[in-house]
Parts: structure tokens; C-alpha cells; sequence
């Protein structure tokens, strides 16, 4: 059993009336794949913000690697190594692919180099050896966005955007990775093309990630673990083989026919 | 650092100037060198801009710049041109960098409106300051040069000598910032801050350093401006004051270090015309170029100025 | 390449600036080298215009327009300036100081004029003298009050050829004390920049000099340009006090009394508006009975029975149909005094044209009359003028408003002798 | 020391005049997210218009207590026709720009009907009391105040809370708001926000130019009156929260409270105090007194 470097204990959080997550207790153990499931407004993008930092949980505690990064601000998490995809991408939309990356690289730098006025763009980060320029090309290629590298991103498809969202928040490097909704958006047939080239990625970086996914295919097909929330509770935190034929989770979340479906494609596989 | 060819051209451009300056007649040589303080507040404007914020409250710095020179040579008997240029940029550097920790939290019209609040403070207290001259202000004059007292038309030389060498500087350094990585960043914030901040950036601490070095340049621009018109008041800081820099960073545009100065120039020289031209609606005519340039030049002259060189090379 | 753009528009606008020289005024006739060029810099927008700018605009183009054909009465009948015609080039004053700084350089380096007068705002007028000094060109102050102007350092080409605003509260203290001897508090309203700040330390200054048993009780000192004066109004109204000092001007004056008149102000105490006569006409009846109107000088309804003032008000009556105001009392007189200084010198240069230090020469102590009587330029050292000063009480007299009571102080009873600073004077002759 | 009732008088009337001249612009920002600095010149404009048609109409002697609806109508009508013809032929096609942008367009807007009013009515100012001194006087102790002061409090309210009221209550006033909360959608439901934006911009205009008309009777009518009004009217819109009508209201009445008590009691700070209340409010509710909602982000 690998180590924990991600504990989530007993997170509350309210909106007025409404509960986004109650009593949320998740230990996430290093390198491990898990998808986060669950109706619109049940309580999973609550989460990722809680532990991202762009919510503060109203009690409990997060540790990331036994620092407490509980209501840190994002850009510390993202320093810490917890990153980020979005739901709808979020892109610097009056630059190009290419420049999109170089941002996120410079900001690097500019850490690197505490954030001295004379840091030019042509140096070398230390840490990763290489120049901005040739850090955004070296990844605008691994994402197979080339072609885009020199269009502005707000006339990118949809996908695209996706994917160079991801492709932003993985430059930071993180331990972990959040991605909200990968999917979404992106049609059905380049659907696993695009995750499978992803999820390559992440791997290869041995980067831990949790992925919020409604389509239940790409959950079977990618995680080693499901959390179903439900009303902002957890009601099934197991391997989806188990999770998915669990009474609620069928009962809200996944209706029994696209779970049998679903399944029985995973066995015939 | 790689100087782009404007940029250069600019450069060049100032040197030749300076070099011919003794040619140069006094009046046109005077607005060039406004131009040159006013270009500097500009330049403080124009990163704002590229942060996608506007401040109608810039006049304060450079106003504070203005009375620290003054001030300085007033009660002080300062008269060294030098030192007074240093001591304003510093005051106004320290202004900014006290009011940043506040300002740095605002955003869009709010980072504008409440900056307006503190210039239109300013204003308020300078006119009660009766000591000072309150809105009659008070007159700077016998200012020297590493000891040296120059005549008046020499005087005139030197000052535009400085001007010229505290722009460049400006240029450079101004230049240097936009090539860094940090360039790329101020749009990226403007673009979008919740994204950038994820990726690990402070909007709030890149824009309060962009808020101090605006508050350096006004300063300067403001040293320059009290020892060239030889007077200061409390207009300096009144927001006509602001919107005029305003009107200049949208005249010259955001595309290079080098716009706000052709915009500051460019200005000069329709206010001046408007003035004599049509003494009795000089406002209109300036309400009119501003509209032009907004609707025919939406990336200001420099826009127009870019298109020209593209022309030229093909 | 967009050097030689930078460069074109530099050009352009110098060329235009040289084109416009002869825009303004005349602009048929293109500049003869026998042409005297006087730039006027007066407020022909904004606030200032009404009150102040237009109407000594006006008086100076009609002033030009009769001395070049001849027309105006002796000593003031020799053609133009000394035979030369005179070309006037007419700029506004609005705007900040420094960009009157530069349009002052622009005057004189670029459309080469050989005097200016001008200037309202005494700010503006602190900022040009400098200016002046260093441009070597003859600048008359018109209109601007601040004693400052010659206190802070002595000029060699900057005159002012009318009394500052010293006179303005020295004049009205001596009139209270003369038509009000037992009163005992006085209030303030005075517009809250320079020249109202100035104006009621002077007022105090002068109450204590005249008569100290006048006891202060408030002073308000609304923004410029304010308009509403409800509360101020309130305040006057509880202080109660005998007199109230206002050395308020234009619309904000007209404001005043119309929101003040209605509510008692002026019958509970006696008012004295320093600069009333401005708005005097305009107003008629609107201006309670009582009201103490001043003009810095014998100005206006004030100006002493004579031939010359009977042909400048009527040539000014006939020609803008409205009587002339001090404003344009202080530029006939100012323009007039530059045209006796300027053919004086040009005498003493045997019928050469004179240069500005020659002109200055000229003037320096010289006793001239104009439409307002006798004015001498005898104190900082010949360069400020002194005249009478009258002040006198409103009264309606079947729909008309006439100045009753009235009384003339002479130049030395309400200007500072020479070479002692205004505040020092007041401070001096103190109980 | 002065008594609090007339100390609050005198602010309550203060802060009626403040809310008058500022209403339009609120509403003007809170439906299109355009700060209109042109409101200086449509307030002069509404002045100038209620002075000529004040001297014509006392001149013929014409039913004085008509005269009211006279000028505020007459400046009003004014107001929204030149509102009109600025929406349509200018501002209509700057709506994508930057709000900064649209701002300096109504700046230059601004320097530009500033000398047109200039080249119509020359630079001599105007005075029109007669209305002023027609309605007599009140008085509270032997503090005397004129009628005219109730008219412009009642001016105040009737136009906070029937602007209230339409927003509310009407169809046209809803169809409003769900404009201000969200234009694509609301344009895809098929409202015509085109039309809502010029309605809404002369009738903006239209209200600085009453604005101007209700405060003419009090003032003489001069060159250059617009500037001092629109810098209060921003310290006073902001501060309410721009957009908000309570907001302003509230603004309004702090400012002109607090005002009056600086007059009777300070009148050395008369000259910060506006400002200084703004930078305050601003400092602790960074997005004035009453801020409109702003939607999730990510």
C-alpha cells in the first residue's frame, strides 16, 4: 500500500440552506487513479474547490503530504503540487496556445528566480533545465496541440480547449491533479483518444489524479477507486467494480441499466 | 536583453533630438519636453492597461513627484536638479507602494474611482495648505546642476538633457519588465486572474509592483514637469489632470514602451493648436480627436504607426 | 518608418502654430512688420469668462479697434500704438497653470508678440511672471489681486497697472467702520481656493487695523463653484453678526445672493460682496437693499465724471450693448497705460521702436488717467499701480438699483506703502 | 453651536439635490455598465433649457405655478432627445468595447457638448428664481428656508421611489432588470435589449437634464456648471454601489448629513468631505454601500 499524501477530514460546507459537503473524510494514497462521481450539485466540485483553495470548508482539515493546506489560497496549493483542470476551461483568451503555456512556465521562472525584475525569458529554469519557449513547445507537442500552437484560444474547439487546460495545469508539474469534468464537451468519439492520451501523460508523470466524470464508461475505464457523492455526502468510496453496484449509488447516481451496461463491457474487455 | 527595432528607432530618435535641441525652437523644444513628463505618467498608465486596469487617480503621483521637488527647493533650498528628480521619484515611489497594499485589492472601475478618491484628496488638502500657496501654488526656480548655475536658456538645455536620459532609462527598464516573463503575466491576469493564480502567480503582489513603478515614473514625470513650467498647484493632482493622461495612454495606445510618447506628444501639440486655433472651442476640438482616435485607431497612433512600418518593409 | 511620421507632425505643428498667429484676430491682413503684436490671455470659457474674461476681451478690441482709426479721446488720440497699428492675438486662460505656461511661450516665441496682458487667475499669474522675467517680454496683470505677485521677488517686466485685493478688504473694513461704527461681530463666506483664503486673512488683517472691536464669529468657506449654499446660508443666518465679509465672484456670487436674498440674509445682517459690481447690472433688484458693493477701485458705476469715461462707456455700451465692468475698467486701464508707456518710450527712442526694457522704463512710476480717473504705478518699486477705492450701499429706486452712501478712500489709505508686504502693513498698524 | 434639526435640514435638503443629480447616472450604469460622463453636460443643458423657458415664460406672465412642469418637463424632453440621437448615432455601436473605453467616449462627449451649450448660449450666465421665491417660505425657529427646498426633497422622492417602483412593479421595469442580471440570456428570450439600452440611456439623460431644471431656479445658469456636478454625482453613485438605487439614496443622504454637520460645526473640512466619505466606504465595502451581485466565476 502506497503512502497517503492527500488526507480530507471531516469537511463541512454550507451555502445558506444548501449543504455542498458534509462530513467528507478521503484519504488519497500516492499515484492512485480516482474518479469522483455524482449528480449536477452533488457536492463534487465542492470538493476539488475545497481542496484547490478557491473554497474555504466552513470545519474540518486538509493535509497535503502533512502540511495543512486547509483555506491556503490556490496559487500556495499549486506551488505545494495540487493542480487544477476546469469544468469550463479556463485560458488566457487573448493569446495564443503557445503563449497560454509560456505563462505558466514564466510564472515558474519567476518563482524560480524570486520573482526578480531582470528574469528574462530566454534563460534556463533551473529546475526543469530548459527555456520557457522550449518547456511550451516540448508540451504544446506532447498534447498533440500543435497545429493550434499559433491560433488565439478563444476560436479553439471545444476539445482543444480541454486538452490544453490540462496541458496548463500539468506545467506546474503536481503531485496531484484535479480534473473537472475531462469530458465534457468533447464528443463521443474523441472522448477516449483524448483521455487515454491524458491519462498516458499523467502517468508517465506518476502524477496522482481525481477526475469528476458523469459518464460512467470513462470512470470504469480509468480509475482504481470511485467516490459517489450524494448531496455532498460520500456514499460509496470503494474500486467501482463494488461501487458501482452499490444500492444508492445505483438508486441516485447511475440508473441499474447503464450500470449493468457498463460492466458488462468492462468483463467482455 | 533583445531591444525590438521601435524601440531602438525610438531611442535613436531621442539622441537626435537632444543633438539637435540648440536648433530646436524654444516653444517646440518646451513641449517636448512636457511631452517627455507627461509620456512617463503614460507609461505607468500603459501598464496598468496591459493589466486591464485604468487609473483616473495617476495625477496624484505625479503631482506628489511635483511638490517633493517644490517642497524641496522651497523650504529645503534644494536646487540640485539631479537630486530632486531622485528625491521625487522615491516619495512618489513610497506614496504608491503605502496606498498599493490597498489599491492592488480593486479591480476594473473601482481600482479607477478610488484612486480618483485619494488624488481629489490630495487636491483638498493642498488647497487648504495656504502656507503653500494653496490653488495659486508657488514657483521653482534656482535650480542647479552638480553646482553649476546655468542661464535660463542653458537651463532649458540641461532639462531637456535630463528629460531625455530619465525617458530612455524609463524605455529601458520599462522594456526590460515587458520582455520578462512577468510581461506575458500582466496580460495573462487581465485575461483571467482566477487562472493565473492557479498556475501559482499573485495578481495582487505583480499588480501592487506595477503600482510602484507607475508611482516612480509619475513621480519623475512630475519632478520634470514642476522644474520645466517652473510652477506648481494643486491642479496637478486634480482629475482633469488624471484624465488627461488618460486620454494620452488611449491616444498613443498600449502596442509599445514607445506610444505613450508619441501620444504625449501628439497631445501636445493638438492642445496647443487648439488653443490658438480656435480659442473659443479648443475643448471640442480636443473631444473630437479623442473620439476619432477611439473609433478609426483603437490600439491608439501607435497602431497606425505599426501598419506604416509593415507598409514600408513590403 | 515612423521617425519621419514623429517628425512630420512636429513640423505640422509648427506650421499650424505659426498659421494660427494670424487666425484669432483679423485674419486678412497677414502680419506687416510695422504691426505692434499684443498677445490678451483672458478666460473665454469656463466660469471666468462671463464675469471676468469676455468683458475685458471685449474692452481691448474695441480699445484696438479705436486707436487704429484714431478715434479715441486725448492723451489717447495718437493712431494705434505711437502710429504703429496694434494687432491683438487672443488666447484663453483656461486650463491648468502649466498649460498656460506654455501657451505664454507660445505667445511670445512663437507668434512673437511684443507685450501680453492677460491673466484672471492670480494662480496663473504667479506661474507667467517667472516666465516673463526670463522671456524679457513687457506682461501687464489685468485683473489677477494677489499682493504675492511682486511681494515674493522683485520684476523687471511684469506691471500691474490697477490696484491688488489688499484694496478690496482694506476699503471695506473703512466703510463699515464709516457707515456702521458700533457694530460688533462679523462672518465670512468666501470661495474655498487661493484667492478667497487670501481675501479673508485680508479682511481680518484689515478689521483688526480699522476697527479691532469687531469680533470674529464664523467663516465659511464653501468649494469654488459650489452652487448650493443652503447649509452655508444657515450658518450665517445663526452667527447673527452685523457684517459679512464675501469676496465671492460670478455665477457662485449670483447663486449666493439668489438663494440668500429670500431667506434674510441680507436684512438680518449687512453684506459686503467685494466684488459685487460685476454681476451688479445683470441682477438688478435681485440684490437686497443695503448690500455693500465693491469694485477694487473706482470702476464701473464708481468711475469719476470725465470726458474720457464718458466715451469708453458709451463706445462700449453702443458696441457689446451692455455697460463695461470693472473687469473691463481694469483692462481699458491697463491697455491704456501700456499705449502711454509704449509711445513715451517710443519718443525717448527717437521714433524707433522700443524693446520691452525701454517700454518698462517707461512705465516704471508713471501717473496716468484713464476711464476710472488718476492711477500711479508708485509702489514695488513703480511696477503696481494705486487708485482710490469706493464702495458704496445698494438702493432700488423704481426697479433700478442705485449705489448710495457712497465713499472714496485714497490710494493710501487702502493700499500698503511701498516696499512694506500687504500683511505686514495690516499687522503693523494694529492696536 | 447650531441646532441638530437645522443641521439635518440642511443635509436632508443637500442630499436631495446630491440624489436628484446623480439618479441618472446610477440608473444609466446599472442597466448598461456605462458611467456616462456627458451627464455634466445634459445637467447644464437641462439648466440652460429651464432658463430660457423660465425668462419666456414669467416674460408673457403665464400662470407662474405652471411654470414648474414647464421647465422640469421642457428639460426633461430635452434630455431625452439629444439622449436619443447620442445613443443612436454614437454610443449604439461602442457597446463591445472596454467599459473604460465607453467611458472616455462620453468624456470626449462631454468636452464636446460643453462648447456646443457655449456656441447656443454664450458665455453670460442666466438666472431664473422667480419658481425659487414663488412657493414662499417655511420657517423652523427663526431659521427662515424657502418652500422650494420641500419641492426639491419631494422631487427626490417622488423620483427614487417611482424609479423603484417601475423596476419593480412594471412589466416593462422586470423585463429591465432581467436585462441588468443578464443580457445574452435575456436576449435570447427574445427581449429587445437594443431598444432597453437607448430607452434607458435618454431616459438617464433625460433625468440629469431635470436634474439640471429642478436645481436652475436656485443658481444662475453659468459656463462649465456640469463639471462640479458629475465628480459629486461619481462620489456619490459609487459610494451607493454604482447601479443601486437604494445605494444612492443612502450616499446621498451620508454625504449630505455629513456635509451640513462640517459646515456648522468644521467648515475647514467642507473640502474633503465628500471624497473622503467615498475612499472610506470604498476601503471597507470595496464595491460601494449596496453592490450588485456578481456571478460565480469558475
Amino acid at each position: 500500500m502506497s503512502k497517503i499524501i492527500l488526507t480530507a477530514h471531516n469537511l463541512n460546507k454550507s451555502f445558506g440552506a444548501v449543504t455542498a459537503a458534509s462530513e467528507i473524510n478521503v484519504d488519497v494514497a500516492e499515484g492512485s487513479c480516482i474518479g469522483l462521481i455524482g449528480t449536477n450539485g452533488a457536492g463534487k466540485t465542492t470538493f476539488v474547490n475545497m481542496i484547490t483553495g478557491y473554497l474555504k470548508p466552513d470545519t474540518g482539515v486538509i493535509t497535503f503530504n502533512g502540511v495543512d493546506i486547509t483555506s491556503l489560497p490556490p496559487r500556495k496549493i499549486t506551488q505545494l503540487g495540487i493542480c487544477r483542470s476546469f469544468q469550463i476551461p479556463q485560458l488566457y483568451n487573448t493569446m495564443t496556445a503557445l503563449e497560454n503555456l509560456e505563462v505558466s512556465f514564466g510564472i515558474i521562472a519567476l518563482q524560480e528566480s524570486k520573482g526578480a525584475l531582470t528574469t528574462s525569458s530566454k534563460a534556463i529554469i533551473p529546475s526543469y533545465g530548459k527555456t520557457i519557449r522550449e518547456l511550451a513547445l516540448e508540451s504544446i507537442e506532447k498534447y498533440g496541440l500543435l497545429q493550434y500552437k499559433d491560433q488565439a484560444t478563444k476560436i479553439l474547439p471545444g476539445g482543444v480547449r480541454k486538452v490544453l487546460d490540462i496541458a496548463m495545469a500539468m506545467s506546474t508539474r503536481p503531485k496531484i491533479l484535479f480534473l473537472d469534468e475531462p469530458t465534457s464537451g468533447v464528443s463521443a468519439e474523441e472522448k477516449f483518444d483524448m483521455m487515454d492520451m491524458i491519462m498516458q501523460v499523467i502517468r508517465d508523470a506518476g502524477t496522482t489524479v481525481l477526475f469528476v466524470e458523469h459518464d460512467m464508461e470513462v470512470v470504469m475505464r480509468y480509475s482504481q477507486r470511485v467516490l459517489a457523492f450524494y448531496e455532498g455526502k460520500i456514499i460509496a468510496d470503494d474500486h467501482p467494480d463494488i461501487a458501482l453496484k452499490d444500492d444508492r449509488v445505483l438508486k441516485y447516481i447511475v440508473g441499474h441499466s447503464q450500470a449493468q451496461h457498463v460492466l458488462a463491457e468492462k468483463s467482455d474487455a | 536583453m533583445k531591444l525590438d527595432k521601435s524601440l531602438v528607432v525610438m531611442l535613436g530618435l531621442l539622441v537626435a533630438i537632444f543633438a539637435a535641441s540648440p536648433w530646436i525652437p524654444q516653444w517646440i523644444l518646451f513641449i517636448i519636453t512636457l511631452a517627455g513628463a507627461n509620456g512617463l505618467v503614460v507609461l505607468g498608465l500603459m501598464l496598468f492597461m496591459r493589466l486591464g486596469l485604468v487609473s483616473f487617480g495617476q495625477a496624484l503621483f505625479f503631482c506628489a513627484g511635483a511638490y517633493t521637488t517644490g517642497m524641496l527647493s522651497l523650504l529645503l533650498k534644494v536646487s540640485d536638479i539631479i537630486l530632486l528628480m531622485v528625491a521625487s521619484g522615491i516619495i512618489a515611489g513610497l506614496l504608491a507602494y503605502l496606498l498599493g497594499f490597498l489599491l492592488a485589492k480593486y479591480r476594473a472601475i473601482f481600482f479607477g474611482l478610488l484612486s480618483l478618491a485619494f488624488s481629489m484628496i490630495l487636491y483638498g488638502v493642498l488647497v487648504k495648505s495656504e502656507t503653500l500657496g494653496s490653488t495659486d501654488g508657488f514657483t521653482v526656480s534656482g535650480l542647479t546642476i552638480l553646482g553649476l548655475v546655468p542661464d535660463p536658456t542653458q537651463m532649458k538645455i540641461v532639462l531637456f538633457g535630463i528629460t531625455i536620459i530619465v525617458v530612455m532609462a524609463s524605455l529601458l527598464f520599462v522594456n526590460m519588465v515587458l520582455k520578462s516573463p512577468r510581461g506575458l503575466l500582466l496580460t495573462a491576469i487581465r485575461d483571467n486572474e482566477i487562472r493565473a493564480e492557479y498556475m501559482g502567480a499573485s495578481a495582487k503582489s505583480t499588480i501592487h509592483l506595477i503600482y510602484v513603478i507607475a508611482g516612480v515614473l509619475s513621480g519623475f514625470g512630475g519632478a520634470i514637469a514642476a522644474m520645466v513650467s517652473g510652477h506648481i498647484d494643486p491642479n496637478m493632482t486634480f482629475w482633469t489632470t488624471s484624465g488627461e493622461f488618460v486620454f494620452i495612454a488611449i491616444l498613443g495606445g498600449i502596442g509599445s514602451v514607445s506610444a505613450p510618447f508619441i501620444g504625449a506628444l501628439i497631445f501636445g501639440v493638438i492642445q496647443t493648436i487648439a488653443y490658438g486655433y480656435s480659442p473659443n472651442t479648443w475643448q471640442m476640438t480636443i473631444g473630437i480627436c479623442l473620439i476619432a482616435v477611439i473609433l478609426v485607431l483603437p490600439d491608439g497612433l501607435w497602431s497606425l504607426m505599426a501598419k506604416m512600418r509593415k507598409n514600408s518593409r513590403v | 518608418m515612423f521617425s519621419k511620421k514623429l517628425l512630420a507632425t512636429l513640423v505640422l505643428g509648427a506650421s499650424f502654430g505659426t498659421a494660427q498667429a494670424q487666425a484669432p484676430a483679423a485674419p486678412a491682413a497677414p502680419a506687416a512688420p510695422a504691426e505692434l503684436r499684443i498677445g490678451i490671455v483672458s478666460f473665454l470659457s469656463g466660469p471666468g469668462a462671463a464675469p471676468f474674461g469676455v468683458p475685458a476681451r471685449n474692452t481691448a478690441e474695441m480699445l484696438a479697434d479705436a486707436f487704429n482709426n484714431a478715434k479715441a479721446p486725448a492723451p489717447y488720440n495718437v493712431k494705434g500704438f505711437g502710429g504703429m497699428p496694434v494687432k491683438l492675438v487672443v488666447i484663453d486662460e483656461a486650463g491648468s497653470p502649466t498649460n498656460v505656461v506654455t501657451e505664454y511661450r507660445n505667445l511670445v516665441q512663437r507668434d512673437k508678440v511684443d507685450i501680453v496682458i492677460g491673466y484672471v487667475s492670480s494662480g496663473n499669474c504667479l506661474a507667467v511672471a517667472p516666465i516673463a522675467e526670463e522671456l524679457k517680454t513687457l506682461t501687464l496683470m489685468y485683473d489677477c489681486g494677489s499682493p504675492r505677485l511682486f511681494e515674493e521677488s522683485p520684476k523687471k517686466y511684469v506691471f500691474r497697472a490697477v490696484n491688488h485685493a489688499t484694496a478690496d478688504s482694506v476699503g471695506a473694513a473703512l466703510y463699515i467702520k464709516a457707515i456702521k461704527p458700533n457694530a460688533k461681530t462679523y462672518s465670512g463666506l468666501n470661495q474655498n481656493y487661493a484667492f478667497g483664503q487670501d481675501s479673508w486673512s485680508d479682511f481680518q488683517g484689515a478689521v483688526k487695523m480699522v476697527m479691532p472691536q469687531l469680533q470674529e464669529k464664523t467663516s465659511q468657506m464653501p468649494k469654488l463653484f459650489a452652487g448650493q449654499y443652503s447649509a452655508e446660508i444657515s450658518s450665517l443666518l445663526e452667527s447673527k453678526a452685523d457684517v459679512i465679509h464675501s469676496s465671492i465672484w460670478g455665477g457662485d456670487m449670483e447663486a449666493f445672493i439668489l438663494q440668500a436674498g429670500p431667506r434674510g440674509l441680507f436684512k438680518q445682517s449687512s453684506v459686503i460682496l467685494t466684488g459685487g459690481e460685476v454681476s451688479m447690472f445683470r441682477l438688478g433688484t435681485k440684490i437686497p437693499e443695503g448690500t455693500i458693493i465693491g469694485s477694487r477701485g473706482p470702476y464701473g458705476v464708481y468711475a469719476p465724471k470725465s470726458a474720457l469715461n464718458d466715451w469708453y462707456r458709451s463706445t462700449v455700451i453702443d458696441r457689446y450693448n451692455a455697460p463695461p465692468n470693472l473687469a473691463a475698467y481694469q483692462m481699458a486701464h491697463t491697455f491704456m497705460a501700456t499705449k502711454l508707456a509704449f509711445e513715451k518710450a517710443l519718443a525717448a527712442n527717437g521714433g524707433n521702436k522700443p524693446n520691452s526694457d525701454q517700454i518698462a522704463d517707461a512705465m516704471r512710476g508713471m501717473t496716468y488717467e484713464g476711464p476710472g480717473g488718476i492711477h500711479k504705478f508708485n509702489l514695488s518699486n513703480g511696477h503696481q499701480a494705486t487708485a482710490e477705492m469706493v464702495y458704496g450701499r445698494v438702493k432700488h429706486v423704481n426697479g433700478q438699483i442705485q449705489l448710495v452712501d457712497q465713499k472714496r478712500f485714497t490710494p493710501d489709505q487702502v493700499m500698503p506703502p511701498d516696499g512694506v508686504k500687504a500683511a505686514d502693513w495690516m499687522a503693523s498698524k494694529k492696536q | 453651536m447650531s441646532n441638530l434639526l437645522i443641521v439635518l435640514i440642511d443635509g436632508i435638503n443637500y442630499a436631495a439635490w446630491l440624489f436628484i443629480s446623480a439618479v441618472g447616472l446610477t440608473l444609466i450604469y446599472g442597466v448598461m455598465r456605462v458611467l456616462n460622463v456627458a451627464h455634466a453636460s445634459f445637467y447644464a443643458f437641462g439648466c440652460y433649457v429651464a432658463v430660457t423657458l423660465a425668462g419666456f415664460w414669467f416674460s408673457h406672465n403665464y400662470p407662474p405655478h405652471l411654470s414648474f412642469f414647464a421647465l422640469f418637463g421642457a428639460s426633461f424632453v430635452a434630455g431625452f432627445i439629444v439622449g436619443w440621437i447620442l445613443e443612436r448615432f454614437l454610443l449604439r455601436y461602442q457597446y463591445a468595447k472596454d467599459e473604460v473605453v465607453i467611458l472616455l467616449i462620453t468624456y470626449a462627449v462631454f468636452l464636446i457638448l460643453d462648447d456646443v451649450l457655449k456656441l447656443i448660449w454664450g458665455v453670460d450666465p442666466y438666472y431664473a428664481s422667480d419658481p425659487y421665491e414663488l412657493l414662499g417660505n417655511f420657517s423652523v425657529g427663526e431659521m427662515i428656508y424657502p418652500n422650494y427646498y420641500l419641492l426639491m426633497v419631494g422631487a427626490a422622492l417622488i423620483l427614487g421611489l417611482g424609479l423603484t417602483y417601475m423596476l419593480k412593479m412594471t412589466r416593462s421595469g422586470k423585463l429591465l432588470v432581467s436585462v441588468i442580471h443578464d443580457r445574452e440570456i435575456s436576449s435570447a428570450m427574445g427581449i429587445n435589449v437594443g431598444r432597453f439600452f437607448s430607452l434607458t440611456f435618454s431616459f438617464g439623460c433625460a433625468l440629469a437634464a431635470i436634474a439640471g431644471g429642478i436645481t436652475t431656479p436656485t443658481i444662475s445658469v453659468v459656463p462649465g456648471l456640469g463639471v462640479d456636478v458629475i465628480v459629486l454625482s461619481f462620489a456619490v453613485v459609487v459610494t451607493g454601489g454604482l447601479g443601486s438605487l437604494p445605494g444612492t439614496a443612502l450616499a446621498a443622504i451620508i454625504m449630505g448629513v455629513v456635509r451640513s454637520f462640517c459646515v456648522h460645526y468644521v467648515p475647514q473640512l467642507e473640502l474633503f468631505v465628500i471624497f473622503s466619505v467615498m475612499a472610506l466606504v470604498l476601503v471597507f465595502r470595496p464595491r460601494g454601500l449596496f453592490s450588485l451581485a456578481e456571478a460565480r466565476k469558475i
